[in-house]
């Protein structure tokens, strides 16, 4: 069903908080440039899905993971591999903005420094490429040493998505990250993901089913901790396969 | 990498190590006092008054007149500092030069040494007002230092009360004083309650401000009025350690007083923690 | 569906389905009666099948609008996407059998007061076939019946045959008495129209087929 | 109607007074710690008893030089600094960041019931333990020293420094936290780059409460430094400060005596730097960005 | 434009938070028994506009109104017009649910005992008639004196209806009575504003257009304070007259 | 717009749009090229018409699914909505324009090699008129031009008159030479698909109005 190359693949994922089994046997292929709308009900367990791809699932005291998680074909879960290297791999965009209380600069270089990079000119550099992928260099170029706390909530999350860009990851996950925006920042922020998709592989949970249909190339539909369908988003939305799906896209759920 | 995981590795230990070290210390402390405090309690101790120049008997007069400090202090400071916290919170706008005076006042009040509360109520209970080194004076003075504290918790109380409450409240066409009596307080209740145990363990443990204001070192019998002066146990202690005459025969009952003290101030303290844990547990708002 | 009395979205979609029901009816009856007005020569009742048609049209245009509102109001996907979706091709083929309907009827009224060509036995025989395929059609979308609609094709091959059948026969009778030239020509196309409406029907069994299945299918 | 208005108006009425009696609290200490402590001035030189640095209040003449108290309170609050804070602050981490859930609502709720501790007992511990072992450690004549103090008044304050910082460092929103480590810092890092910067307010001003706290001490302080009113020369000195001599000499000052005016001038000192110090706090704490 | 019976009307409402004008010469008819959608993007004063329709903007300190509002032709703003009678009779439902620390009979109870309600029999009676209405009975029967606080989004959410209702209001504003639920949770609210509408007024403000769309009769889109166009919801949705709204509806803004 | 490749709604509304334009460029070159090969007896040309109705046939699919990938993932309201519906309804209307494209293409090869019946010069002129309507209520909608759209209904009751004048001659053709009867019957078909072409026209010219206005105006 999947042409493009697969970029990230969970197999037989399993998590557990405790002794919930939180998320059962997900097996999904997530393809390269492009995005990947993750929906369910609340609590079907999407957040913690995501959230295990990139391995912050493990700073949930008594989350357990089993299965494995392919990117570009390498377990992350193996032994011997760096949490850290996978998180700058696979960066992360959240519900709410969080911007660090620090200078607009400050927080795009932050990745950039904890890889490493010191040196004052490179770190300018790359803070200005990664402001104007996500559209916000002109908003902000003359004031880059003011609080990030200042901008508006649609400017910081496409802060954080530039903070995350800065490091130059390869896929981005995004739990929700317009559930707290108006509609017209949240307007930009899918233009941005158009843009995005060029060059990144994106994974987006959402609870809005017409932002899934509006951005999404592929749609994972996810109940009770089960992948139930997956596919074309267009196939999702006017043929779903599964009863469950159809009744959940077309809110006769519940 | 190899460096940051290094880096991480030493922090926390270091971090593991500092932990240690600051609760063995009163943890050992504790130990101590109660290892020796111990064998001294007996019903006699606690129940007798002290004889034959405090190298005998018990320590009744302090324990009593402790509570009383105590439960005069209280009585006179929650209702005060309730009021003001209702004041501030539920019926000033947040701009009001008055509401900011008392604030500063409240966070001035919090400063100030407990000594110079000592001198305060000697200057003006004891001295101005007359009221001589008596239970009242004490009280008071005690009254006033724990009083920034109850304004605080019970401000803080109020104030995590959410608005939506209120609001849900006033749109259901309660009045502003039915908000505040049948939804405010009671969510506040808890809140209100862990700042007067807190005030009320901070009052029991000082002896600064008593030092001058109403504690004796001896009396004979329990205090008859509010302006006789009375026995307390930190002043007990504080003179048992450091000025009785014969420092050595009194030790075991030092250790005595300091085990009921530090049972006293701490089961008050517990008692607030554990009702500021429970309500934080199940607060949902 | 009033302007003014929201309603939710699975009454709304009942709402629909019923009125292209009363559509499929109106257009049915229609042709029946347009037939019964030719084979009886009752102009009368011609005339009434054209008034009666405007019946038809009205309530296209009031379920397109409706359809619309759904739309716009609803966000409607997956089956009742595609539930509105063919609502809205039903009705315009619908819309299209009541035409032809009115076409017969006015072939009735240009015949009127002149000796039938012949007797008129195939072209009932077709338009009974040709209505019995749209009455099951429509009943196929009432039910969401996909087999019932695909046998649709089958009984449209039984119409060609027949309208080839009247073709050929009308065109010896052009041969052999001129005179009646136009009249036979009317014929001609009464058979054509027929044939048509049985496309229809075909057209709403696919239409049926894809909001059950989710797939176009060609049925013959 | 009217008594609904009535009512509206009436807790506004009832809650007012109460209210005011803190600002008349404030009013009233300063107006008598100061109606006492200023005449000093006219009986002796602001400057002599500023930096005099002879303490002799009962000698002939007397001397109201404060250097020496001054000096001893302070050397006494900073070794208590110099103990209490990185201990108070790495334990703060620990508890706030590294712990495990279980641990850390059992260590918060000890360190609480903790900082409720009498300050006698404390000073009643360095007195009977502290002060011999301070003595035998260091081979000194005596163990009642500047160094004693210091570390009753740490672990005085520590209680405080603690769960002050480890409330700082809690509240940051977990947000931050997140942004931090999704973007490949290690845990480590995330505390020092993000969390303790994000916290430094809130830390700030506990540091500065436990200093006010252990400057404005007076018991435990008392019980274990000595009580020479001279200047410290070392850590080892032994040591009076401020508030103790207040308590000390309060009992012997005859009322309205010079000596008297002079404590109540030490208690104008002891006011003004602890009320300074707590406005500081305050206003760090209230500075939050989020 | 509008026909049914006119229950609640602004003229020339006006309002101010200290010098900044939020609310602009709002003249806006709210007929009986419909539901009125008032739209808008963020900051242009919905929730300002809504509360001033129960005199809850009185609340915020430096708040003015000028203008009227008529309930069935009265002007609730009339100087010997009590508020907390006003705002019995028209209710309020919040963003989040807000039920009051209490047991779910005492939430329900507590607009009846504000009223000066203490016959235990009665008050029983009219808490279950509202926890009917709002299709809660069944589900909470059996654990009335339980804290409101154990029901889950969606059911605290119809809580707070039901306590809204008990009072008997005629007039029920909301202010995005959605936005922190889940789709599920949503739906059945939807579902309830329908079974509502039987018998009160509502007004809705809401940030999502489809929710707009699906339930409301009318709608009035705001824009910077002003009303700038009000209609049947289809009308609006379909053949909006002004270019802003046209632009705002269909997602081409700002 | 291909699958798997997510577009905004702006440039899917653009995609569906100058798809509906080639579809209404193809019905519009169809109807010429078969009236061409009518005109000039061309079979080959016919017979091209015919086999490139398919194209017609497979865009008005293509459209159709496109319009519903486009209301079931993006939600349109307003114009947005109105312009799909337009949509919707042209490409029926081209598909049919098509089909009496292809209708005329068989009549050509029907008529092939048998001797004209007179030589056409209206049914030319009527091809010309329907077809240069049509092209104009494709570049009405284009360019949401409504009074381009608005004239169609004029227009359209030239083509209804001449249609009206090519029966009548063609009648007395008719009845003055019987052998060539069936050509002549043929003709007046052609006439009358021209006739309806043109109807078409005009209903696009009807959507047009609706797509800009937000109202069905009847524009004849
Ligand atoms: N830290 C945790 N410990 C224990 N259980 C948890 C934890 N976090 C989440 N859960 C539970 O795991 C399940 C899945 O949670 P998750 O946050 O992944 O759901 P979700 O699909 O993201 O929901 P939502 O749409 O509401 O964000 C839920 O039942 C939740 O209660
Ligand atoms: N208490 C207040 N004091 C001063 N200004 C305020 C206050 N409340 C709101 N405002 C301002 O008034 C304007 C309108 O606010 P309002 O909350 O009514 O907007 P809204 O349309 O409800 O926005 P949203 O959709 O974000 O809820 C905003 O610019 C806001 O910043
Ligand atoms: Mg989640
Ligand atoms: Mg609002
Ligand atoms: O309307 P038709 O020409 O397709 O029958």
């Amino acid at each position: 069903m999947v042409k493009s190359k697969i970029k990230l693949q969970t197999k037989k994922l399993n998590v557990w908080y405790g002794n919930m089994h939180v998320v059962k046997d997900f097996t999904l292929k997530i393809p390269e440039k492009k995005i990947t709308a993750v929906i369910g009900p609340s609590g079907c367990g999407k957040s913690t899905f995501l959230r295990s791809l990139n391995r912050m699932v493990e700073l949930v005291p008594g989350a357990r993971v089993s299965g494995e998680i392919l990117l570009d074909g390498e377990n992350i879960y193996d032994k011997d591999v760096d949490e850290t290297e996978i998180r700058l791999r696979i960066g992360m965009v959240f519900q709410k903005p969080n911007p660090f209380p620090k200078s607009m600069y400050e927080n795009v270089a932050y990745g950039l420094k904890v890889r490493g990079i010191t040196e004052e000119k490179k770190l300018r550099l790359l803070v200005e490429e990664s402001l104007k992928k996500v559209g916000l260099w002109e908003e902000v170029r003359d004031r880059l040493n003011r609080s990030a706390l200042e901008l508006s909530g649609g400017q910081q999350q496409r802060l954080c998505i530039a903070r995350a860009l800065a490091v130059k990851p390869e896929v981005i996950l995004m739990d929700e990250p317009c559930s707290s925006l108006d509609p017209i920042a949240t307007a930009k922020i899918e233009d941005l993901l158009f843009e995005l998709k060029k060059d990144y592989t994106i994974v987006i949970v959402t609870h809005n089913l017409q932002q899934a249909a509006r951005v999404s190339d592929y749609t994972a539909f996810m109940y009770a901790g089960k992948l139930i369908e997956h596919g074309r988003t267009e196939e999702i939305f006017e043929r779903p396969k599964d009863k469950i799906t159809q009744d959940y896209i077309t809110g006769r759920f519940g | 990498m190899v460096k940051a995981k290094t880096c991480e590795r030493l922090g926390f230990w270091a971090a593991r190590v500092a932990i240690l070290i600051s609760l063995s210390i009163t943890g050992y402390m504790l130990f101590y006092i109660i290892s020796k405090g111990a064998s001294i309690i007996s019903w006699d101790f606690l129940t007798k008054p002290p004889t034959s120049g405090m190298t005998a008997g018990g320590i009744f007069p302090a324990i009593v007149g402790t509570l009383l400090l105590v439960t005069l202090a209280i009585v006179i400071s929650l209702p005060l500092g309730l009021a003001s916290a209702i004041y501030l919170v539920e019926y000033s706008s947040k701009e009001s030069r008055f509401v900011r005076l008392v604030e500063l006042a409240v966070y001035s009040l919090n400063g100030v040494p407990s000594i110079v509360f000592g001198l305060f109520g000697m200057a003006f209970f004891v001295k101005f007002l007359g009221f001589g080194t008596s239970l009242l004076s004490a009280s008071l003075t005690l009254s006033l230092m724990i009083l920034p504290t109850i304004v605080a918790t019970s401000v803080e109380a109020l104030k995590s009360v959410p608005d939506h409450f209120r609001e849900a409240s006033l749109a259901l066409g309660a009045t502003k004083g039915q908000t505040i009596v049948r939804v405010v307080l009671p969510a506040a209740f808890p809140g209100i309650i862990t700042g007067a145990m807190l005030g009320v363990g901070r009052a029991a443990g000082e002896t600064a401000p008593i030092l001058f204001t109403g504690a004796v070192f001896y009396m004979r019998g329990l205090p008859t009025s509010i302006f006789d002066p009375v026995m307390a146990l930190p002043f007990h202690l504080f003179v048992l350690a450091t000025e009785h005459p014969n420092i050595s025969k009194v030790e075991p009952i030092q250790y005595g007083t300091a085990l009921v003290l530090l049972i006293l101030v701490l089961l008050i303290s517990l008692i607030a923690a554990v009702i500021r844990y429970r309500y934080r547990r199940k607060r949902k708002w | 569906m009033k302007l003014g009395t929201r309603k939710k979205l699975s009454e709304q979609l009942e709402d629909l389905k019923s009125k292209t029901m009363e559509m499929g009816a109106l257009a049915s009856t229609a042709v029946e009666k347009a037939v019964e007005s030719l084979v009886k020569r009752n102009v009368r009742l011609a005339k009434k099948v054209i008034k009666e048609d405007d019946k038809i049209d009205d309530l296209e245009f009031e379920i397109e609008n409706n359809c619309m509102h759904v739309i716009a109001l609803q966000q409607p996907v997956a089956k009742d996407l595609r539930t509105i979706g063919t609502c809205l091709k039903i009705i315009t083929d619908l819309e299209r059998v009541g035409d032809r309907a009115v076409d017969i009827a006015n072939i009735t009224i240009e015949m009127a007061g002149r000796a039938p060509v012949k007797p008129l036995v195939d072209i009932p025989r077709m338009a009974e076939l040709a209505v019995g395929m749209l009455r099951d059609s429509m009943r196929a979308f009432k039910e969401g019946n996909s087999s019932l609609a695909f046998e649709l094709g089958k009984r449209d091959d039984e119409v060609d045959r027949l309208a080839h059948q009247v073709t050929r026969e009308l065109f010896s009778y052009l041969v052999e008495d001129p005179k009646k030239i136009s009249d036979a020509v009317r014929l001609m196309l009464v058979a054509s129209f027929l044939e048509r409406i049985a496309d229809h029907a075909t057209n709403i069994g696919e239409r049926v087929i894809y909001m059950e299945k989710g797939e176009m299918v060609r049925i013959n | 109607m009217k008594e609904k208005i009535r009512l509206k108006l009436s807790g506004k009425i009832l809650t007012f007074p109460p209210a005011s009696v803190s600002i008349l609290a404030v009013f009233f200490i300063f107006i008598f710690v100061f109606s006492q402590g200023l005449p000093l001035f006219s009986k002796i030189s602001p400057f002599n008893f500023f930096f005099n640095s002879t303490w002799r209040p009962t000698a002939t003449p007397p001397s109201f030089g404060i250097v020496p108290l001054f000096l001893g309170s302070l050397l006494v609050t900073s070794l208590a600094l110099l103990i209490s804070v990185p201990l108070g602050l790495l334990g703060a981490i620990y508890i706030a960041e590294i712990a495990n859930p279980k641990i850390k609502e059992q260590i918060k709720l000890t360190v609480e019931v903790l900082s409720g501790i009498p300050s006698v007992v404390y000073g009643f511990f360095g007195l009977r333990v502290l002060v011999p072992l301070v003595q035998k450690t260091f081979g000194l004549p005596t163990g009642e020293t500047a160094l004693t103090g210091g570390i009753v008044l740490s672990i005085m304050i520590l209680p405080t420094i603690l769960s002050l910082s480890e409330e700082a460092i809690s509240s940051v929103p977990v947000e931050y936290k997140e942004a931090s480590l999704a973007i490949g810092a290690t845990k480590w890092r995330t505390i020092r780059s993000v969390t303790i910067p994000a916290a430094a307010s809130g830390i700030t001003a506990a540091i500065i409460l436990g200093l006010g706290r252990a400057f404005g001490e007076t018991i435990a302080v008392m019980m274990v430094t000595g009580g020479a009113p001279i200047i410290p020369t070392s850590i080892f000195s032994p040591v009076r400060t401020m508030t103790q001599t207040i308590a000390a000499e309060m009992g012997e000052a005859v009322f309205g005596s010079t000596h008297y005016n002079a404590l109540f001038a030490l208690g104008i000192v002891l006011f003004t730097v602890n009320l300074i110090l707590n406005l500081l706090a305050i206003r760090l704490i209230k500075k939050k960005k989020w």
